[in-house]
């Protein structure tokens, strides 16, 4: 290891020393656990600070809370999967003793020998460890693969899809009274009506100029190539306006972490 | 027989749900369904828990690059794993929920994986900033486009697009940034998104019949053995 | 519109210094790039950060108008009648936390100073510890007459994602066969009148991944004819505009959406004027990042078309 | 003493006011206002037509109850305020419920974990026969009415409402249990301000519950199913009798094949990221695809492939796509298990490792495909400054733009399940593209003939597409 890298080890080890020692004393007060929870704000704190140094590039602070971060998440999540889905719900359905064991409440009647199926389902998906009968493992594979597509074929048939369709079957004229009337009450009002009836045409042949830019059997060219120019130009707006939308979300999110930063880990601010 | 059971299954299984939704006695088997998707996800976790341990041991045993690190996972991954699925210092013992207040498996999702998790997120506010810097920038006629149409719904969500375009009379407010931008989301940027939707609406319909009637199967690898 | 902030803050010694500190670089970044000069990503990432932190450590705060989407979700929870049911779900995870845990807040006071009785439940695994933090430091806290089981309840969280909205449409309990603190379903008082999510007034779904907000209204809203309400993060607010207002009553979008339901709230409920609101204090920050952004891509095109110049040179 | 029944006056109005939004009834009138409201309210006109049939499209265990409003609501006196229903029930539905709650203070009690000395599981089954003996009675004790029985409250519902569904619970020891094909008898009473004045109907009845085979409400959906399936195979068996189909260049697809052979020349591996999609995704069986080509080339150019997943299924699943796309290009041998690898299940942590390996490995191409969340810019942005060629592809609307952005190429939405069928040139899946080509056309034609009809005032058309379930 170079100098520097053991200069910097040091002292950032030292600083949290310091860190925790300040933190405890300042919190003496508000709870029996003051060393602990000292620890744990630090703690977070210089999780929060080893990430944010990627930003400048990447180095062993950043590495270590990487490393971190991916050994106990995984875990947490498994141990989530086991209580929530195995505990919670397939145990009160198939075994009372185990109800009882895990203190769940069974409900005979909810006694249902089906939920053996996906049990027998996992036990195939985990012999793809066997190089032998690791074939196997497919069928539950199938088995889900053929579940989540019964279910989106219906669901997107429904809902994205004929609901979407209906929903651009909007009115092109607006509080329509006569041409005479339109013309004398032209304005860029934002409330007005020519610009309610310049939305829905947007709207109207902007969905129109979109899905002929996702036409693939045919050659786009011609006025079948001018909409699709216009549709991808519609696109673009979309993903302009969203990326703009976005940004103040990002922000609150880093605002959220420097605010943990001075009020929680510094107190500098209340 | 080995390809032709999964996709038999997948086409049963397949058929049967999209029967269920037309014919009321079986309207529940689509919610049993998904209940046993979720047990068999649980016993996909134990195959990751095993893929992650290999990766990492091999790392270990092997001394490759940044193997000290290897450690760091290992040793989160063993004591977050026992004490959650032991529910170690738990107040309420095995009858609470894992995340019990005050349990140390919340302590640990409090205290290691909100900040890390928080501050990865929150790096984003940084990469929004240098991918504007970056490629926002009037390159060609689509880039220039969307250029302009961030610009203004930025300008929007700030005071400044108020006091810039304030002075432009009632008659033609809608050119004021606010309501320019509110306009923008709600015409152009309506019929984009809605126009995607139906193109994916479309796509994942027809996936899934493909995938339903076994035209579709990369999903199932071959097999060559 | 501007409050007098701003110009208060001359006076604040740090502020104006931080403010000096922003405007005078992005004048500099600014000459630079007239000389077709590119900025390091470095430079950014640190304009942003002052940008977010000065506001936080010296407060700005600029006032804000309920816009007519966020407008509609405060109506409808103020018109229902007292003892009405309503469904919070905390669909996100500490990640998306500070973006719409505000809103959750806001909601959950609206809902309890109004009498409605709440079921909060989430679809996130991580999102159940968030729901206890709001039980705590909101509920808890400020509504101390209000019983668990009674006024509200907490189901917490269940795996299966869309498939637990596609159970609890037609049957709550078979999903929930007890809430958190394991009271069998039929033992909970709150939850008396509600057998599926079709006997409840609003659905209000906090989140913005998925599942979320549109797995509640293609799942649960639509087939169920339930008024879906949501917040939802800022990145996924364009992405309901199609649904509303036909499919979604209103939504609040990001911390300006938090932001306007918090002054609203504050506005005809003066009890809540002392409580935290955190999507008006994120507001300072946020519009001086804003404003550092747009400069920035400014300064970007800039040096982009002094550079293409000087090429064609 | 005053203050406190004004309070109870203005609570009750408060409820009426609620009541005609509500779907749950409000609070019923309670005894201390009888006194303050006036008694003098004459009885409102019953309502008339009144109808009870079984709730159609359903899997029974629900009556559905059709009435004209009374004559005095909104009209006339406008003395109604809502309507009571009132099923008729034999005494013996007392016992079970007493027998249910029985069982279910037995059941608290094993939770409960209590050491009463007493057999408990015995006794739930003893008062379970007790109460399966009962309901076998039930339809009998139906059949008797009006004998034995008596009318009970199911509901109240506002002013105005002209249809009720009394939903039942299809589980026998649930409590709102309503048997199939036994006779029910309904009735609605017209209530007023005071509660002791309202008009029953006249009785309707015997009326009988059952289940349907068939939802006639989701024909639309059944008409487009079936039509979107025929259109599909029409076009797979035109495609395998050997009819072309053109398909237009997918600009990103294209890219593909360059940047393997830009890796191979730099000798730097290739990185594919799944996103966090699970193998149900339709967008990470299309990134399958995907993979499976890339690998190919990968195997044939001997570059190497980094493939970290998030979901463990997925995992499996791209380790055998990769694996039989190595033994297809003839380099079994060369394949290593290492190369896909499962990360962790935990969005922001597989961020965190993905770009470690960016940085680290430096790899000459990244490929997203698949689902994307909020990572999206944090892969692309690192992937951009580790100086990598990038390619993605997304069905999620809102990443779309960050990729478009910080990417050398996107596919969007369609044009990611598009590419499968494009890179694998199977007549049958540019067939299924074909179809769905004219699917858009059909939509293109439908929006505009909505349009017309909107225009025309015909609102069935458009009715016709609002689907419920």
């Amino acid at each position: 290891m170079k100098r520097t890298t053991v200069l910097v080890m040091v002292g950032a080890i030292v600083i949290f020393g310091i860190s925790w020692v300040l933190k405890s004393m300042s919190l003496t007060s508000t709870t029996d656990h003051y060393i602990a929870k000292g620890f744990a704000i630090t703690f977070a704190a210089f999780l929060t600070l080893c990430i944010f140094s990627f930003l400048y590039k990447d180095n062993p602070f950043y590495k270590f809370a990487e490393h971190l971060f991916v050994g106990v998440s995984a875990a947490f999540w498994m141990s989530m999967g086991f209580w929530s889905t195995i505990v919670g719900n397939l145990i009160p359905r198939v075994s009372e003793t185990l109800s009882n064991y895990f203190k769940v409440p069974y409900h005979p009647e909810s006694y249902n020998p089906f939920y053996f199926l996906p049990v027998f389902l996992g036990i195939l998906l985990l012999l793809r460890l066997s190089r032998k009968v690791g074939w196997v493992s497919r069928w539950p594979l199938a088995f889900i693969v053929g579940t989540t597509a019964g279910f989106n074929f219906i669901r997107y048939l429904r809902s994205d899809f004929i609901e979407q369709v209906s929903a651009t079957f909007v009115p092109l004229l607006v509080d329509w009274q006569g041409i005479g009337h339109f013309f004398s009450n032209l304005s860029l009002s934002s409330t007005g009506q020519f610009v309610a009836m310049l939305s829905n045409w947007v709207i109207f042949f902007g969905v129109l100029c979109g899905i002929i830019y996702f036409f693939f059997s045919k050659e786009h060219k011609g006025v079948f190539g001018g909409a699709s120019k216009i549709g991808i130009w519609i696109l673009m707006i979309t993903f302009g306006a969203s990326f703009g939308y976005t940004v103040m979300g990002r922000i609150s999110l880093l605002v959220g972490r420097i605010t943990f930063l001075f009020k929680d880990w510094l107190s500098l601010i209340s | 027989m080995r390809r032709e059971v999964p996709l038999f299954i997948t086409f049963f299984i397949g058929m049967l749900l999209i029967f269920s939704v037309f014919i009321p006695p079986m309207e529940s088997l689509g919610e049993d369904f998904t209940v046993f998707f979720d047990i068999i996800a649980v016993f996909a976790f134990f195959l990751g828990g095993g893929n992650l341990l290999r990766v990492h041991v091999s790392k270990l045993t092997r001394q490759k690059r940044d193997w000290q690190y290897s450690i760091v996972t290992l040793l989160g991954f063993a004591v977050t794993l026992v004490i959650g699925l032991f529910k170690i210092g738990n107040p309420g013992g095995i009858a609470a929920a894992p995340t019990a207040a005050g349990s140390l498996f919340q302590e640990i999702f409090d205290y290691c994986l909100v900040p890390l998790g928080a501050t990865m997120y929150s790096l984003l506010a940084f990469f929004v900033a240098s991918a504007s810097y970056r490629a926002f920038r009037a390159k060609n006629r689509e880039a220039t486009i969307l250029l302009i149409a961030a610009f203004i719904i930025l300008l929007g969500r700030t005071p400044f697009g108020t006091v810039v375009t304030g002075w432009i009379p009632e008659s033609f407010d809608v050119l004021q940034v606010p309501n320019l931008a509110v306009w923008i989301m709600n015409a152009p940027n309506l019929a984009g998104q809605r126009a995607i939707m139906i193109g994916i609406g479309l796509g994942v319909v027809s996936m899934s019949l493909r995938v339903i009637l076994g035209i579709e199967r990369t999903y199932l690898g071959e097999d060559k053995s | 519109m501007f409050y007098p902030g701003p110009l208060v803050a001359l006076v604040d010694i740090g502020r104006t210094i931080s403010l000096v500190i922003i405007g005078g670089g992005l004048l500099w970044l600014f000459i630079r790039a007239l000389k077709g000069k590119e900025v390091d990503r470095r430079v950014i990432f640190l304009f942003i950060f002052i940008a977010v932190a000065t506001p936080i450590l010296f407060p700005i705060t600029f006032g804000e108008k309920a816009t007519r989407v966020v407008k509609a979700v405060y109506d409808k929870i103020e018109s229902l009648p007292a003892g009405s049911t309503v469904i919070i779900s905390f669909d996100f995870d500490p990640a998306m936390a500070p973006e719409v845990q505000p809103m959750a807040n806001a909601i959950t006071r609206h809902c309890l100073v109004k009498g409605h009785k709440i079921i909060f439940m989430s679809l996130f695994a991580t999102g159940q510890a968030l729901l206890t933090q709001t039980l705590r430091d909101v509920v808890e806290t400020e509504f101390p007459d209000k019983k668990e089981e009674v006024d509200y309840v907490n189901l917490g969280y269940k795996a299966g994602n869309e498939g637990v909205l596609n159970v609890i449409i037609s049957d709550f309990k078979k999903m929930f066969p007890t809430d958190v603190n394991n009271i069998p379903y039929d033992s909970i008082p709150a939850l008396d009148d509600v057998s599926s999510c079709k006997d409840v007034d609003l659905i209000v779904s906090i989140g913005g991944g998925k599942p979320g907000v549109k797995e509640w209204v293609l799942f649960v809203g639509d087939p169920g004819r339930v008024p879906v309400a949501c917040g939802v993060a800022a990145v996924v607010a364009p992405q309901m505009y199609p649904y509303y207002p036909k499919q979604l009553l209103g939504l609040l979008g990001g911390i300006k959406g938090a932001a306007e339901y918090e002054s609203e709230l504050i506005h005809n409920y003066p009890r809540f004027k002392d409580v935290d609101t955190p999507g008006l204090r994120m507001m300072g920050p946020q519009t001086l990042a804003h404003m550092v952004i747009i400069t920035f891509i400014l300064i970007g095109n800039l040096s982009f078309f002094i550079k293409k110049r000087k090429d064609r040179q | 003493m005053a203050l406190y029944k004004w309070f109870f006056v203005l609570g009750f109005i408060f409820c009426l006011c609620g009541m005609a939004t509500a779907q749950e009834s409000g609070v019923p009138p309670d005894s201390a206002n009888i006194d303050t409201i006036s008694q003098s309210i004459p009885p409102p006109a019953p309502v008339t037509d009144l109808q009870a049939f079984d709730t159609r499209n359903d899997h029974g265990h629900s009556i559905t109850l059709k009435w004209k409003k009374s004559a005095d609501d909104g009209a006339g006196n406008n003395s109604v305020i809502g309507y009571e229903i009132y099923t008729w029930e034999p005494n013996m539905v007392d016992s079970m419920a007493q027998l249910r709650s029985e069982i279910d203070q037995v059941r608290a009690a094993i939770y409960g974990g209590k050491k009463t000395g007493e057999d408990l599981k015995k006794k739930i089954r003893t008062l379970k026969d007790q109460y399966d003996i009962l309901l076998e009675q039930l339809t009998v004790a139906h059949a008797g009415y009006p004998e034995g029985g008596e009318w009970r409250l199911v509901d109240k519902v506002p002013a105005g409402t002209e249809t009720y569904v009394h939903l039942g619970s299809k589980e026998k020891l649930a409590e709102g249990y309503i048997p199939d094909y036994t006779d029910l008898y309904y009735r609605v009473d017209a209530l007023t301000a005071d509660s002791v004045v309202k008009t029953p109907s006249v009785v309707v009845g015997p009326v009988q519950c059952y289940g349907q085979w068939f939802n006639t409400e989701q024909v639309p959906v059944l008409i487009t199913v079936i039509l979107f399936g025929v259109l599909i195979l029409y076009f797979v068996m035109l495609a395998r009798k050997g009819k072309e189909i053109y398909v237009r260049p997918i600009g990103g697809i294209e890219a593909v094949d360059d940047a393997i052979g830009r890796a191979t020349e730099m000798g730097k591996p290739i990185l594919y990221v799944l996103g966090l999609g699970s193998v149900s995704d339709v967008a990470t069986i299309a990134a399958f695809t995907i993979l499976q080509r890339v690998a190919k080339k990968v195997a044939e150019y001997q570059t190497d492939l980094i493939v970290p997943t998030y979901d463990p299924i997925v995992m499996s699943v791209a380790q055998d796509v990769v694996k039989s796309a190595y033994y297809d290009a003839g380099r079994a041998d060369t394949y290593k298990e290492d190369s896909v690898f499962f990360v962790t299940q935990s969005q922001f942590a597989y961020v965190a490792a993905v770009n470690g390996i960016m940085l680290r490995d430096l790899p000459a191409t990244n490929v997203y495909m698949g689902k994307f969340y909020a990572e999206s810019l944090l892969l692309a942005e690192t992937g951009a400054l580790a100086g990598s060629i990038q390619i993605s592809g997304t069905d999620e609307i809102a990443q779309m733009p960050f990729f478009i952005v910080a990417c050398d190429y996107t596919l969007i939405g369609e044009e990611l399940y598009a590419a499968s069928a494009y890179l694998g040139r199977e007549p049958i899946l540019l067939g299924s593209l074909k179809a769905q080509d004219y699917a858009k056309a059909a939509i293109i034609i439908l929006s505009i003939l909505g349009i017309i009809a909107t225009v025309l005032g015909f609102t069935w058309f458009t009715e016709f597409f609002h689907v419920t379930s």
